[in-house]
């Protein structure tokens, strides 16, 4: 197995003084999906935020490539992790153009690779063309998702977050998703840290599954460990 | 065994320069009164902010009376005046003004009191002069739309027709503008021999810089709110008349003499008028208080008032003077050229009718 | 001393009332207007206006003010209904400074900037009330049925009503709200209430113009409220209690320089502001914890 | 009104979403949606979509994103004004009716984005809808009162936030607030529900409970109209399924069928 | 002619109120800071020039720079040491809006102590006007301020629209959170918009101290035209308050033409009220009708 790309080490998160998280270890090897689940309110968004660095974490740390990670994130971004954030993850009064090249800006990549880079996430999310020119506000739900991935995909990260893509997403629309982001993953070693409550279609493209409960990792196995339900019950 | 009165001054706002002056010539007529020991106590004067706002004024008249229980307020500002003088009418509390100058000022009972003569004066005076002097005949009015600023108005078409000159046109302006080049326009668009200008603080100086920038050539004209160092020194107003009560600032009476002295020693430069009228207010409670001492009444402010009445001349400075029955003292006015000396040079005087 | 401590009181009570009512729909209605000051006034000209013209009797006085405020404050209820945020706040100031041109301008309803002066003393069945204490504690119960009436409205569905609307006017509308009809009431409500206070201070002072009434008033009432807590029934008042206090306590640094004291009140008066709102941002009887809504 | 009830119940009988024939035609028509269409500038959201809402029964809107489907729930409530077309609600009109005036009529709906009173406590967030005309005091006094409550009470019971009664929408997890949302038209009573999206984004617990308590409504009588991603609980719930793309109701009918039609799934539902 | 006179005045004002306005629009739009003590940042910047012209004779172009550096190191300290920790409690629209307030009164007295509470104004001979054709005068300054406002937009626009920073501005007023997901500091953003928002006072604030004169209270009256001018302009529109404040400065003084002056600024209002009513997206801006 490849060395791990990131390492979560006694991790404590609170929201004033509320313990959230409690003692989390977890880690996400090169080169693969790991799908994370977990009940409602079981504190996987804000796992994925405090890896980020958008919540202070209280204790334990942060490994990325192997090196402690200032969690902060800009810092993170330029590190090569990048987030798609739960919910809308765009600008109302932004037209999808603007979105893309604010976040490219944002991302540090250099002026002449980012027309490439547009057509390149077009070549993912066809339907984008679309709705280039709209108002990111005007746009539907689903679409509103797109852009937000599309948006993270720009800086060609080395470690992709995604909290629950698929809210509002079309099945079929993320079964499309879920095909190019597998063979992107796979062509550029990219590896991803999946939150989703849509299970079975996120156990079809992740190589490892943990379960959170409660804010404790409760068990981690291989996706065909959970192909019945009954498990999968028993385990939330 | 302090003898104190109160004072409701401006001492912060937009104002407040004029508190800085009003002070400077109460306390020094404090300081004659206590070195002349006319008092059987020190006599001690109290200062409170009225940032020339009425409500601020009508708190701080409040404390003095009822706290401080001071028989006899300095005031200032037409606005303040008119608030604190139903408190006084009804606490028995002398109010004097020495700086506002609207006519209505003269109808706020008997214990309000004005050792200044009222804004209807000086416009006759100066309209006078103007007219039959400089033989100017065409008048323009740029007027702060207060109290004030309409009771110059009415005086103006008054008293010019009957000079022979006319009012061509009059500006009414708000008390907050502080952009005139609109009205320089229209001002210099029916060129007019005389601008008066009636306003005050730091508007005025305002008003007359932007009047020259914007090309008015015209005889600058306004009343005693000229006595400012603002207008004095600034090189805009420099021929600009104005007018105040009459003060020969040189003449030999020992009362005006020892204050102008004192005053140059003190402050290196000449007083104006406003720096007399509250020299004058304090004096005239020291000169009352004196005699009530003397009868060993209280000195409260029914007796102050009772007393008043007694009295028909003041010894003050600028010379002999009389308070009419409404409270509100005679005194002949003058008019003065703004020449940069600081009190401005006199050109003419008017005695009272 | 006494005299001077009931005046202050008046005052106090009256800027309460004040802040009451504004907090009635900045808290509760999140309309946040810059032009109560506009309603003050109304009360406080038309006040004057009976009592001169007709009869200094309160029962009369007092309605009719609030009549005349609850009529102007339809103009206040347009924008509230249109737009909201910044937006309303910049028209309620739109509406305040015109009418601070118009009380200023109009002579013969407000004397402009000399003022309305000899207001007669309220009377109360025939009775004139002008002693300090008795005027205080008439005060005093107009603030009291003033608190009780704001406090039923916003415990009673229309309260529950208002919160809706000021969280989500769609859901709200969704749910079966007559928007227009409970913004509308809102404004005219507190308006109307506020012109009480109007009339209360011309009947005191006795003397009223328009530099009672300009936007720093409005400024002054809102600070009340944001500085006491919005949403909340002791905010206000306590807002109201520090505002009035504050300069009157400053006067009492006898050790200042006398020609900068007026200046350095005001200092210290904006820094406290300041400092209030970096380290009580909720108020100082925050309606819930973690700072304003 | 007593009747209708009477009809819906037996005709729900067999458990809703057990391939159950929701299309006899001699069923009463709640909702009456004809020749409806909006464009937004250009952009043709809905296309002259006519669809009937059936008394009693759970219909699904299904269709990719950017359908229309949450611009025909807006149309139907009054949010949006159409630009053709009608909505009659048992034969009466509603299309330029105020939101608020449809609401009272009988039709609730949720939203997308939730849109809960974030800054009232959950018991407040469900008076309120309680009390439609918000005068100062509710006819009835204090027994409805106590009725009112008995009511928040049950409904909370029912959604899980019976100890969550005093905190404030904003305060409350992910979950939670789908639930509130819920709760707060289960309080009105309302015939028709509209729910956009109600159950995205739970997990299998709490999509169970919200499958139990819709089933347990219907059964009261309640007509639905559900917007759903969720292939699960379109599934399990669905009487009837209506298949909206690019603003053209493209298919209509029983869940199996449109399910299983190859064309529906090329664009939707993929490969099950 | 008399016309011709007051359209001119009319600009000059109304070039000073765009640059000014503008400022306030960029603070209010991108950082939804109700920014009141901008009208403190224009007093101090036209003090501190006055100040170092006449008090410490320096040369106009020293003291411009004082004027600039004074005028931004102000508004990026109030940004980074009140708006920032009042923010950080959630703290509302006017929470901010109270503290900026009571600024504004700290900053009116001092100036007022430091630099005495009179009338000041530089004395330039760029003030005083020429008949440059019968009836109409007009000063070097109306020409200067026209210049100088198109120059510094020039430069504003250039710098919004080729960096990404005004892009990364909107995006800060629509959702801040996001914009830290996206790598960036909402904080730094901020202190941009302060920066550059205070640096376009300095040009009103240095016409208004050599044409019209200055006194503590000045920057009251342009902070409430700013506001006027932002909501008119549409919020977060720069094009928008830039014409709406060139519009306000003609509207008051064509007033006059039939007017007393004490109108002006009713009118000013007026229009921003009516504007509200009947377009609340003002030119440019977008509606917020919820
Ligand atoms: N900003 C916040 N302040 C306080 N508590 C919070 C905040 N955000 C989340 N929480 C609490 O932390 C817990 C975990 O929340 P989190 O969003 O991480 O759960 P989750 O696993 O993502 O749930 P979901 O599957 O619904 O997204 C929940 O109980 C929630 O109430
Ligand atoms: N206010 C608006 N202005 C302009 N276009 C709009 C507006 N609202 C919606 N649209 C457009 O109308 C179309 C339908 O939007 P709608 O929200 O109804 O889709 P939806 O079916 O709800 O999609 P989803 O399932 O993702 O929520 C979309 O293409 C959207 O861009
Ligand atoms: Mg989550
Ligand atoms: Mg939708």
């Amino acid at each position: 197995m490849a060395d791990k790309i990131l390492q979560v080490e006694n991790l404590v998160v609170g929201y004033g003084g509320r313990p959230v998280l409690t003692d989390i270890n977890v880690h996400v090897n090169d080169n693969e999906v790991l799908c994370l689940i977990g009940h409602n309110g079981a504190g996987k968004s804000t796992l994925l935020k405090s890896i980020f660095g958008l919540v202070p974490h209280e204790g334990g740390r942060i490994l990325f490539n192997g090196k402690e990670a200032v969690t902060e994130p800009r810092a993170m971004t330029m590190a090569g992790m990048s987030m798609v954030p739960e919910g809308r993850g765009v600008f109302p009064g932004m037209t999808v153009e603007e979105t893309m090249s604010l976040g490219m800006w944002a991302a540090g990549v250099p002026e002449k690779e980012r027309a490439e880079r547009i057509d390149w996430v077009m070549s993912i999310l066809p339907m984008m063309k679309k709705f280039y020119q709209t108002r990111a506000g005007n746009l539907s739900g689903g679409q509103q998702q797109m852009v937000s991935i599309g948006r993270a995909l720009l800086s060609r990260p080395r470690c992709l977050l995604m909290d629950e893509p698929s809210i509002g997403l079309a099945p079929k629309l993320f079964q499309d998703l879920c095909g190019p982001i597998r063979e992107l993953q796979q062509t550029t070693g990219m590896s991803i840290l999946l939150v989703e409550q849509n299970v079975k279609e996120a156990l079809k493209i992740s190589d490892r599954v943990v379960v959170m409960k409660s804010g404790q990792m409760t068990w981690e196995g291989q996706p065909s460990e959970l192909s019945d339900n009954k498990k999968l019950m028993e385990l939330y | 065994n302090d003898i104190e009165i109160g004072a409701v001054f401006p001492l912060s706002g937009p104002n407040a320069t004029y508190g800085d002056i009003f002070m400077s010539g109460a306390d020094l007529a404090a300081k004659h009164a206590n070195d002349d020991g006319m008092l059987s106590g020190d006599l001690k004067i109290l200062y409170e902010d009225s940032q020339a706002l009425p409500q601020q004024g009508v708190v701080a008249m409040n404390k003095l009376v009822n706290v401080e229980g001071v028989p006899y307020v300095l005031s200032a500002f037409t606005g303040v005046s008119k608030a604190i003088s139903t408190l006084a009418q009804r606490s028995r509390t002398v109010a004097v003004n020495g700086g506002g100058v609207g006519p209505d000022l003269a109808e706020l009972g008997e214990y309000f009191w004005n050792v200044i003569p009222l804004a209807n004066n000086e416009v006759g005076a100066l309209a006078a002069y103007a007219v039959n002097d400089l033989g100017h005949k065409r008048f323009t009015l740029v007027y702060v739309d207060d109290p004030l600023g309409e009771s110059i108005l009415n005086e103006l078409e008054k008293t010019l027709p009957s000079l022979g000159a006319e009012l061509v046109e009059s500006h009414s302006i708000a008390a907050s503008a502080q952009q005139f080049s609109g009205v320089a326009a229209r001002v210099r668009s029916n060129n007019p021999d005389v601008v008066y200008v009636a306003s005050y603080g730091s508007q005025q100086l305002q008003i007359v810089k932007q009047l020259r920038d914007n090309g008015v050539k015209a005889q600058i004209a306004s009343y005693s709110a000229f006595s400012v160092p603002g207008i004095q020194q600034q090189e805009e107003a420099q021929g600009a008349l104005f007018t105040t009560q009459s003060i020969d600032w040189d003449s030999e009476d020992p009362v005006t003499k020892r204050f102008v002295d004192d005053y140059q020693a003190m402050h290196g430069k000449n007083p104006t008028s406003y720096i007399a009228n509250y020299y004058n207010a304090v004096r005239v409670f020291a000169l009352l208080a004196q005699v009530l001492e003397e009868q060993d009444k209280e000195i409260t402010g029914a007796n102050l008032l009772a007393q008043r009445k007694a009295t028909d001349t003041f010894e003050l400075v600028g010379g002999e003077v009389s308070f009419q029955e409404n409270g509100t003292l005679l005194a002949p006015i003058q008019v003065l050229e703004v020449d940069g000396s600081g009190s401005g040079k006199t050109v003419f005087v008017k005695a009272t009718e | 001393m006494t005299a001077y401590i009931l005046n202050l009181l008046v005052l106090i009570s009256v800027y309460a009332i004040l802040s009451t009512t504004l907090n009635f729909i900045i808290g509760y209605a999140g309309i946040f207007s810059l032009a109560h000051a506009v309603f003050f006034g109304i009360g406080g000209y038309t006040a004057a206006l009976v009592a001169m013209n007709v009869t200094p009797e309160f029962f009369v006085a007092i309605p009719i003010a609030m009549a005349a405020a609850a009529v102007t404050s339809l103009l206040l209820a347009l924008p509230a209904l249109r737009v909201r945020g910044e937006y309303f706040v910049a028209a309620s100031l739109g509406l305040q400074v015109l009418a601070v041109t118009l009380f200023s301008e109009w002579k013969s309803f407000t004397g402009g900037l000399g003022g309305v002066i000899g207001i007669p003393a309220v009377e109360l069945f025939g009775f004139p009330v002008y002693k300090p204490w008795q005027f205080l504690l008439m005060s005093l119960i107009c603030l009291v049925i003033i608190i009780a009436i704001t406090r039923t409205l916003v415990h009673t569905s229309f309260g529950r009503s208002l919160k809706a609307i000021r969280d989500s006017e769609s859901a709200a509308l969704a749910s079966g709200k007559n928007i227009t009809v409970i913004k509308t009431l809102s404004v005219v409500m507190s308006s109307a209430l506020a012109a009480v206070a109007g009339a209360l201070y011309a009947f005191y002072m006795s003397f009223i113009n328009v530099e009672s009434f300009m936007l720093d008033t409005s400024v002054l009432v809102m600070a009340m409220v944001i500085i006491g807590g919005t949403a909340t029934i002791l905010g206000p008042l306590l807002g109201a209690a520090l505002l009035m206090l504050m300069p009157s306590a400053l006067t009492y640094l006898t050790f200042l320089p006398q020609t900068e004291i007026g200046s350095i009140q005001q200092i210290v008066y904006g820094l406290a502001m300041v400092l209030l709102m970096i380290f009580r941002p909720g108020g100082i009887v925050s309606s819930h914890p973690g700072g304003g809504k | 009104m007593n009747e209708q009830l009477n009809t819906a119940q037996e005709t729900v009988k067999p458990a809703p979403g057990s391939g159950f024939t929701g299309s006899t035609d001699d069923q009463d028509v709640l909702l009456e949606i004809s020749n409806l269409s909006k464009n937004f500038g250009g952009l043709q959201a809905i296309n002259d979509v006519s669809l009937n809402l059936r008394a009693g029964i759970v219909t699904t809107l299904v269709g990719p994103n950017g359908a229309g489907k949450t611009t025909l729930f807006n149309m139907i409530t009054g949010h949006i004004q159409p630009s053709e077309g009608d909505v009659r609600w048992q034969g009466e009109s509603v299309i330029g009716k105020a939101p608020w005036k449809t609401a009272r009529v009988g039709i609730a709906r949720t939203f997308q984005d939730l849109r809960l009173f974030t800054h009232m406590t959950v018991e407040e967030n469900i008076l309120t809808v309680m009390e439609p005309g918000s005068w100062l005091w509710q006819p009835g006094g204090k027994f409805r009162k106590n009725r009112r409550y008995e009511k928040v009470s049950r409904i909370l019971e029912r959604t899980g936030l019976a100890d969550k009664r005093h905190t404030r929408a904003l305060d409350l997890a992910y979950a939670e607030r789908k639930f509130l949302s819920l709760a707060r038209i289960m309080a009105t009573d309302s015939r028709l529900w509209l729910l956009d999206e109600p159950a995205s984004g739970l997990d299998p617990n709490s999509y169970n409970l919200f499958l139990q308590l819709l089933r347990e409504e219907v059964r009261e009588g309640i007509t639905v109209c559900i917007i759903e991603h969720n292939l699960d609980i379109v599934v399990n719930i669905s009487d009837r399924i209506a298949f909206l793309d690019q603003g053209k109701l493209l298919a209509d009918g029983e869940p199996t069928t449109i399910l299983n039609d190859p064309a529906l799934a090329a664009i939707y539902f993929g490969e099950r | 002619m008399l016309f011709l006179q007051l359209l001119a005045n009319g600009l000059q004002v109304g070039a000073i109120y765009a640059l000014t306005a503008a400022g306030f629009s960029l603070i209010f739009g991108s950082t939804k800071i109700f920014h009141f003590a901008h009208g403190a940042t224009f007093a101090i910047a036209a003090y501190l020039f006055h100040f170092a012209l006449a008090g410490m004779g320096l040369h106009w172009t020293f003291a411009v720079a004082v004027a600039a550096i004074s005028a931004v190191v102000f508004g990026v300290l109030l940004d980074r040491f009140m708006y920032a920790p009042i923010q950080r409690h959630e703290g509302s629209f006017f929470t901010v809006f109270v503290a900026s307030f009571g600024i504004g009164i700290v900053v009116q007295n001092l100036l007022g102590s430091l630099f005495g509470r009179g009338f000041m104004s530089v004395a330039t001979p760029l003030s005083n006007s020429v008949e440059v054709m019968p009836g109409l005068y007009l000063s070097p300054l109306n020409g200067l301020a026209i210049v100088c406002a198109i120059i510094c937009f020039a430069a504003l626009h250039f710098f919004l629209t080729r960096t990404f920073v005004g892009k990364a501005l909107r995006a800060l007023s629509e959702n801040p959170e996001l914009v830290r997901m996206f790598g960036l500091s909402p904080r730094r953003l901020s202190t941009y918009a302060f920066a550059l928002g205070s640096l376009l006072v300095v040009p009103g604030a240095i016409f208004t101290a050599a044409g019209t004169g200055i006194n503590p209270a000045v920057g009251h009256h342009v902070m409430l035209i700013s506001l006027a001018a932002t909501i008119v302009g549409g919020i977060g529109s720069l094009r928008g308050a830039a014409c709406a404040g060139l519009m306000i400065g003609v509207a008051e003084n064509l007033a006059m033409w039939k007017l007393g002056t004490q109108w002006s600024e009713a009118i000013t209002f007026a229009i921003l009220f009516f504007f509200i009513i009947f377009k609340p997206s003002g030119f440019f801006g977008r509606a917020t009708v919820s």
